[in-house]
C-alpha cells in the first residue's frame, strides 16, 4: 500500500488510493459543505422551507462514495447523504433542484429535500420513513445473487438511532441468513434528533450487534475518509466476493441541529459541540494532503474556490427553473393513466 | 379470457390448483418470477400450493424466508425495483399487519415518490377470509384496510378461471399487486380453467347472473353464496343480477352504474365489517353517480362491527352472513 | 363542554397550546399518566408540546423511547393492560405504518380476544396532515387506514375547547384512541378554552355553524376553510350549516341525519384522498337511512387519489382543497 | 445446593428445589404430555378442529412455571406454552374449555387453542400474531419498574423462529435499554414450521444475540426442568433485584407436526426426531426421579394415573358445557354498548 509522510514526518497511509483520488475525496468533502451551508443559508433566505445537513459525515461520506463501484454497485441512501449521493456522480445542480423543488428535481419536485433518486448512476429512491429501505437494500444484493452478478454490492446506510428499528433488524438477518452482497453502513453520529445513543441502545458498538447475526461488524473512524474508505472496501470487496454482508460503524458526529426545523440547543451542551469541532475532518483532511506534499495551499485554495464557484453556479441554475406543473400531481401513481374508478366502454 | 383460449380446451379445477397452477406456469414462462415466504418451500405451502415447486424450480427462486413480514415484503421490493418479478406469500392475511409500513409507506410510493425512476412490479398473495375455525388470527378480511391507498392494486377473483386470467394480470402489472384468496373457496369452488395464457383486465368487474330487478355486488366466499340466493329467488319470479367485483382497486364504475340503472335496487354484500369497509365507497360512488336512478335506499349487508369471528362454531356462525340472510335481503329489496 | 367550566373563565389558547396544557394537567391529575415517544424528552417534542416536562416530571413518566414506533405503541399497550395510562406519541402521522400491526392487530383487539380479561387503556397522539410543506412523509391523513377498525376509537378535534375535551375524553377512556391533530391547525387556529376540567362525549359532532340549504361535514384544517366558505356564501343568502365530526370512529349518526333531512343536500369535505376514504362511510349512512330525504347527489370534495401531496408549493397547492373551492361547491349544491 | 445422588450413582444438582418441587415438575411435565395427547385424539375423533403440541418442550416449560413467582410475576406465553400456564396455576379444565371453546372459557370462546388468559395468575393474553405480544411484555415490566415494585418480573418466550421479527428485536432493545425486569425465554426448538433454525438466523444460539442489546444471553438444556429452572431462576432474581432482563435460551425439540394442520413428514426426516426421541425429557425426568430416589416406581405409576384421571374428568366437564352464546359475539368490543355509528337523544 501506498504510503506518503506528511510534512510533521507522520506517514499517512494512503489505503492505495492514488493522489487523484485522494484529491478527489477532499472535493466532495468541500462541496458537500459547501452545498450544506448553501441549504442552511436559502432557508434563512426564506428561499426554502427546509434544509439538514451533514456537518460532520463529510469524511465517512467521501470515504465510502471512493470504494462504491460505479456502474456496478448499489446507493440506498438515507436522508443525510448529501456526500455519497455527490461521490456517486450526482450533481450540485441536481440536489439544488431539489433543495428548490423545481421541475428540473428527478423527483418531479415531489420529495422533501435529500431524498434523492438516480437508477441509472444507482441510487435508490426512499421514503422518509427511516430504515424502511434497509429492506429494499437487501433485495437488491438478493437481485444481484440471482442473477449471479458477482461483483456488485449495495450500500445501505442509516444513522445509529437507525438500528432500533425493527426492519433494520429483519434486513441484517435476512442478508446474513442468504448471504447477500451487502454492507450495511452506520453513520454513527452520536445523536437521533435529541437523544444520544445510549438511549438507543445499550452497547458501545452499533458495530456489536454484528455478533448476533453471525457476520462481521467493524467500527472505523467516521473523521477519517481514509479509514472509512478502507472499511468499506474491504467490506465491498468481500461482499463482491460473495462472501456475505457486513456492518461498517463509523463514528462521527452532527455539527448542526438535526435540522433547520430543530433547535438543538434544547438538549445538547455547547461544550459537546465544541469538544468535537477539534476532529473537523474537512480542514483535517485537507491539512493533511497538504502535509503529505498530495497538493500545495494553492492547490486546496483553487480546490475551495472551485467548489464555491459550482455550488454558485448550480443555485443560479436550479433557482432559475419552472416549478412543477400543478397537474404533475398526477402522474406516476401507477402506470399509464390512474382512477380508482374505472370506465370501460361497454 | 379470450376466444382463442377457450377453443383449446378447458379444465375443472378448485380455487387453490388454479392458483398453484398459474403460479407454475409464471415460473416456468419467466425466469425473474420468484416466490418467497414462510414454508413455501419444503413444505410447499400451508395449503400445498407451492408444493413440489422447491424440487422443481431450486431454492433460489422458490425461496423460505426468515419469520419476518416485513422484510418479506420489503425484499421483494429490492427486487422488484431490481428488474426481478417476486411473488411475496403472506402465510395468512392476518399476518401482514407487520408488513403495512412496506405495502403502504413503500411499494404504493416508489414509482411516485421517484416519479417514475424506480417501480415495483411485484405481487403479493395471501389467502384471507373466515367461515374455516381460524378464530381471530386466520379469518380476517384485509381489503378495507388497503383499498385507500394509491399506487396499490387490490384483486380478489373467485373463481378457478377468474383466479387464473387475474393471477396471470397481476405478474404482469407494472405496479405492486395485493391478491386475495378467500381460504374457505380454496377447496370448495370449482370451475373450468381456459388452458393456455390468457389475462383478465385489472378494474374489470364481471356478471355472474344477470338479473332485472336487484343489483347485488359482491366477491369472496359471499360470491357463491349470493349466487345461490339469487338463483333461489328465480323460482318466486324474483330476478337478481350478481356482480363478481374481482378488482377492488381500481372498482368498475361502468358495469356497477350500468346494473345500477337496470334495476334501481343496490345490495352490497361483503364478509367484512361493514363500517368503513369497501362496500361504503361503491355506495357513495352511486350516491354521488346515479341518485335519482334508485328506488330504494341502498342497502349493505355485511359482517358485524366487532374486531374478528370467534373460534366457536356458534360465533363463528353468527360472523358470517348466510345464504338465508343473503334471500331475505335480495327478496326485501325486490319487494321494496 | 359543561356550563359550569364555562363560568369559571376561560383562556385563548392556539391548538397546540390546548394540546400542551391538558396533557401537563392530566400528568398532575393521575401519576399513572406517561408520556412516551421520540424527543419527548429533553427535546420537548418536535412542536414543543412536551417543553419543560421532562424537568417538571421526570425521566420516568415522560420517556424518551428508542426510535422504534412498533414498541412505541407495543410497550404502551403492555403498560396499559398492567394499569397504567401511558400517552403515547407518533411523531408525525406518517411514521405511524411500523405501528400498525400493534394498534390494529393488538391493541384494538386486547379486551376482545380476552373477553374482556384485560383492557388496553391508552391514547396515541400524532400530528397529521399538510398544507405545511411536509412532502410526502410528513403531510398524510392516516383517519381511512384505521376508522374500519373494530375495538379503535379515532378524535381528530380541530379548536382548542375541543381538542382539550376530547383529549380529556381520551385519556379517561378504558380502551385504546388514536387521537389525531392536524398540524396546520397547531398554530394557526386560536380559540377560546374554559378552564378546570371537562370532557366532552366521544362519537358526538359538533353543528359549528347553523345553516338550511346545505348540510357540510367535515373535520381538521378543511373545517376551518369550510367555515370560511360558510360565512362567505352568508352575503349571497346561502345557508350552510357546518358540522365538525369530531370523532371519526364513533361517527354520529343523529347529528348527521338531523342536519341533512332539514337541509336535504349534503356536501363532505375531507383533506385525506376521496376513493375509500371516510366521506364514504358517511354518504353510505346517508344514503341507506336517509335517501328520499334527500335533493341532491351526495357530493364528496376530497384530496385527490395520489399517493401525497408533493413538496413543491405548485404540487401541495394542487393537492389542498382550497376555500375558494368550497365556496363553490356550496354554491352548486344550494342551487342544485 | 442440595445434591442427590442416583441408582446409577451419578449426582442429581437439585438447583435447590425439594422434592416436593421435583415431583412438582414431573407432574407438570406428565400433564403436559397427557394434555397434548387428549388434544390431537379428540382432533382425530373429530370433536375438535385444531391443536397443537407442546411435546418436546414439557420440560423447559416446568423449569420456567417453577422459577415463576406466583402472585407476583406475569406471563406473556406464546402458543406453545401449555406447560407454563398449567405451571403457573391454570387448569386443566380451563385448558379443555379452550379447545372445545365452551363458554368456561375464559375467552368466551373466541380464541384458537392455546391463547390463554387468566389476568388472576398473571397470565397475559395474545394474539397469534408472533412477537407481537413481547413489546407488551415489555410495558409490563415496565409498569413494575414505574411503580417500583421490585420483586416483580416478566416471562416472555416465544419459538427461536420468533426472534427473526422486527418487534422481538425491538422488544429487547427497549428493554435493555430501560433495564426493565424480564426474561425473554426463546424455546428453541429447532423447527418453525418447516423451516429449521439455519433458514432464521446465521448463528448457533440464539443467546448469541444477547451481545448485540448488551444484555446476558445464556443456553440451557431444554431437556432438563431441572437446567432450565437454574437458568430461569437466575435471570428472574436477577430482573427482580433491578439488575435488567436477559435472554434465556433452552435448547428442546418439536416432536410432532407444527400442529394438527401441518404434516412434518413433508420436511423433515423420520431419523431426525428418532435421535431426538432419545433425549425425551418426560421419561428421562421420571427415571431420573426414581434413580434419585425422589419418587419410587409406584409413586411414579401413582402419578401417571392421577394425570390421566385429571386429564379425563376435565375433557368430560368441558364437554357437557354450553357453547358461548351467538349474542356473545357483540360484547366487550369496547367498554359497555358499541355501535360505530352512534344514535344520541336530541
Ligand atoms: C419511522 C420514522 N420515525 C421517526 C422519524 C423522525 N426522525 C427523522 S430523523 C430521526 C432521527 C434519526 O437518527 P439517526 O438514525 O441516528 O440518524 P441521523 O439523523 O442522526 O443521521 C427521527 C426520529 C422518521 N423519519 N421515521
Ligand atoms: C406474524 C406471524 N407470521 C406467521 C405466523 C404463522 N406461524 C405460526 S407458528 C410459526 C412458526 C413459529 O416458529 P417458532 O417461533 O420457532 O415457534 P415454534 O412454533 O417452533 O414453537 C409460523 C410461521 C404467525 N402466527 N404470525
Ligand atoms: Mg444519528
Ligand atoms: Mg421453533
Amino acid at each position: 500500500m501506498a504510503k506518503t509522510t506528511t510534512a510533521q514526518g507522520q506517514v499517512l497511509d494512503r489505503a492505495g488510493l492514488s493522489g487523484e483520488q485522494l484529491v478527489a475525496m477532499l472535493r466532495n468533502m468541500l462541496l458537500q459543505r459547501q452545498l450544506d451551508n448553501r441549504g442552511f443559508q436559502l432557508n434563512r433566505q426564506g428561499k426554502i422551507p427546509f434544509a439538514l445537513g451533514s456537518e460532520g459525515h463529510e469524511a465517512v461520506q467521501a470515504g465510502a462514495a471512493m470504494a462504491f463501484a460505479r456502474g456496478r454497485d448499489v446507493l440506498v441512501p438515507y436522508y443525510r447523504d448529501l456526500g455519497l449521493a455527490l461521490g456517486v456522480g450526482m450533481t450540485p445542480f441536481e440536489i439544488l433542484s431539489s433543495l428548490f423543488a423545481r421541475d428540473t428535481d428527478r423527483n418531479g419536485g415531489r420529495q422533501f429535500p435529500n431524498h434523492y433518486t438516480n437508477k441509472d448512476l444507482g441510487v435508490a429512491s426512499i421514503s422518509s420513513i427511516i430504515a424502511g429501505h434497509c429492506t429494499h437494500a437487501v433485495g437488491i444484493a438478493a437481485a444481484f445473487k440471482y442473477r449471479r452478478e458477482s461483483g456488485r454490492a449495495v450500500i445501505s446506510p442509516t444513522g445509529e438511532g437507525a438500528t432500533s428499528q425493527g426492519e433494520w433488524h429483519e434486513s441484517v438477518n435476512y442478508a446474513a441468513v442468504h448471504e447477500l452482497p451487502i454492507v450495511f453502513l452506520v453513520e454513527n453520529n452520536e445523536w437521533a434528533i435529541s437523544t444520544p445513543q445510549s438511549m438507543q441502545m445499550r452497547v458501545a458498538n452499533v458495530a456489536d450487534k454484528a455478533a448476533g447475526y453471525g457476520i462481521p461488524g467493524v467500527v472505523c473512524d467516521g473523521f477519517s475518509p481514509i479509514a472509512t474508505y478502507r472499511a468499506m472496501n474491504e467490506a465491498l470487496e468481500r461482499a463482491r466476493a460473495g462472501r456475505g454482508p457486513s456492518i461498517v460503524e463509523a463514528k462521527c458526529y452532527r455539527y448542526l441541529s438535526h435540522s433547520t426545523d430543530d433547535d438543538d440547543r434544547t438538549y445538547r451542551s455547547r461544550d459537546d459541540i465544541e469538544a468535537h469541532r477539534k476532529l473537523d475532518p474537512v480542514p483535517r483532511f485537507e491539512a493533511a494532503l497538504i502535509d503529505a506534499g498530495v497538493l500545495d495551499a494553492a492547490g486546496a485554495k483553487a480546490l475551495r474556490q472551485d467548489v464555491l464557484r459550482e455550488t454558485n453556479e448550480a443555485t443560479d441554475a436550479a433557482e432559475a427553473q419552472a416549478y412543477p406543473t400543478p397537474q404533475s400531481l398526477y402522474t406516476n401513481v401507477v402506470a399509464g393513466d390512474y382512477r380508482p374508478w374505472q370506465e370501460f366502454d361497454s | 379470457m379470450t376466444a382463442t383460449a377457450q377453443q383449446t380446451g378447458a379444465t375443472v379445477m378448485t380455487n387453490v390448483e388454479a392458483v398453484r397452477s398459474t403460479l407454475h406456469d409464471a415460473l416456468v414462462r419467466d425466469d425473474r418470477v420468484l416466490i418467497m415466504g414462510e414454508d413455501v418451500g419444503a413444505r410447499g405451502n400451508v395449503f400445498l400450493i407451492t408444493k413440489g415447486f422447491l424440487e422443481e424450480f431450486g431454492p433460489e427462486r422458490i425461496i423460505d424466508t426468515p419469520l419476518a413480514e416485513a422484510s418479506i415484503v420489503g425484499v421483494a421490493i429490492g427486487m422488484a425495483m431490481e428488474g426481478l418479478r417476486p411473488i411475496a406469500e403472506i402465510q395468512f392475511a392476518d399476518f401482514i399487519y407487520p408488513a403495512f409500513n412496506q405495502i403502504v409507506g413503500e411499494a404504493a410510493k416508489t414509482r411516485y415518490r421517484s416519479n417514475g425512476d424506480y417501480t415495483c412490479p411485484m405481487v403479493i398473495r395471501t389467502p384471507y377470509g373466515g367461515g374455516v375455525r381460524g378464530a381471530l388470527s386466520h379469518s380476517v378480511s384485509i381489503e378495507a384496510l388497503f383499498y385507500h391507498v394509491p399506487g396499490l392494486t387490490i384483486l380478489a377473483p373467485s373463481t378457478p378461471a377468474d383466479i387464473k386470467g387475474l393471477l396471470n394480470a397481476a405478474i404482469e402489472c407494472p405496479d405492486p399487486v395485493l391478491f386475495l384468496e378467500h381460504k374457505k373457496t380454496y377447496r370448495s369452488v370449482k370451475g373450468e380453467v381456459p388452458a393456455g395464457y390468457y389475462t383478465i383486465p385489472i378494474g374489470k368487474a364481471d356478471v355472474k347472473k344477470a338479473g332485472t330487478h336487484v343489483t347485488v355486488v359482491s366477491y369472496g366466499y359471499n360470491l357463491h353464496q349470493a349466487l345461490d340466493a339469487a338463483n333461489r329467488l328465480e323460482g318466486e319470479g324474483i330476478s337478481i343480477e350478481v356482480i363478481d367485483l374481482r378488482s377492488i382497486r381500481p372498482m368498475d364504475k361502468t358495469t356497477i352504474l350500468a346494473s345500477v340503472r337496470k334495476t334501481r335496487k343496490l345490495l352490497i354484500i361483503h364478509e367484512d365489517n361493514k363500517f368503513g369497509g369497501i362496500g361504503a365507497e361503491i355506495s357513495a360512488m352511486v350516491a354521488e353517480e346515479a341518485l335519482f336512478d334508485l328506488d330504494a335506499p341502498i342497502r349493505r349487508l355485511c359482517g358485524p362491527d366487532v374486531p374478528a369471528m370467534g373460534y366457536a362454531l356458534t360465533l363463528e356462525e353468527e360472523f358470517m352472513t348466510s345464504t338465508e340472510q343473503m334471500v331475505d335481503a335480495m327478496r326485501d329489496l325486490a319487494k321494496f
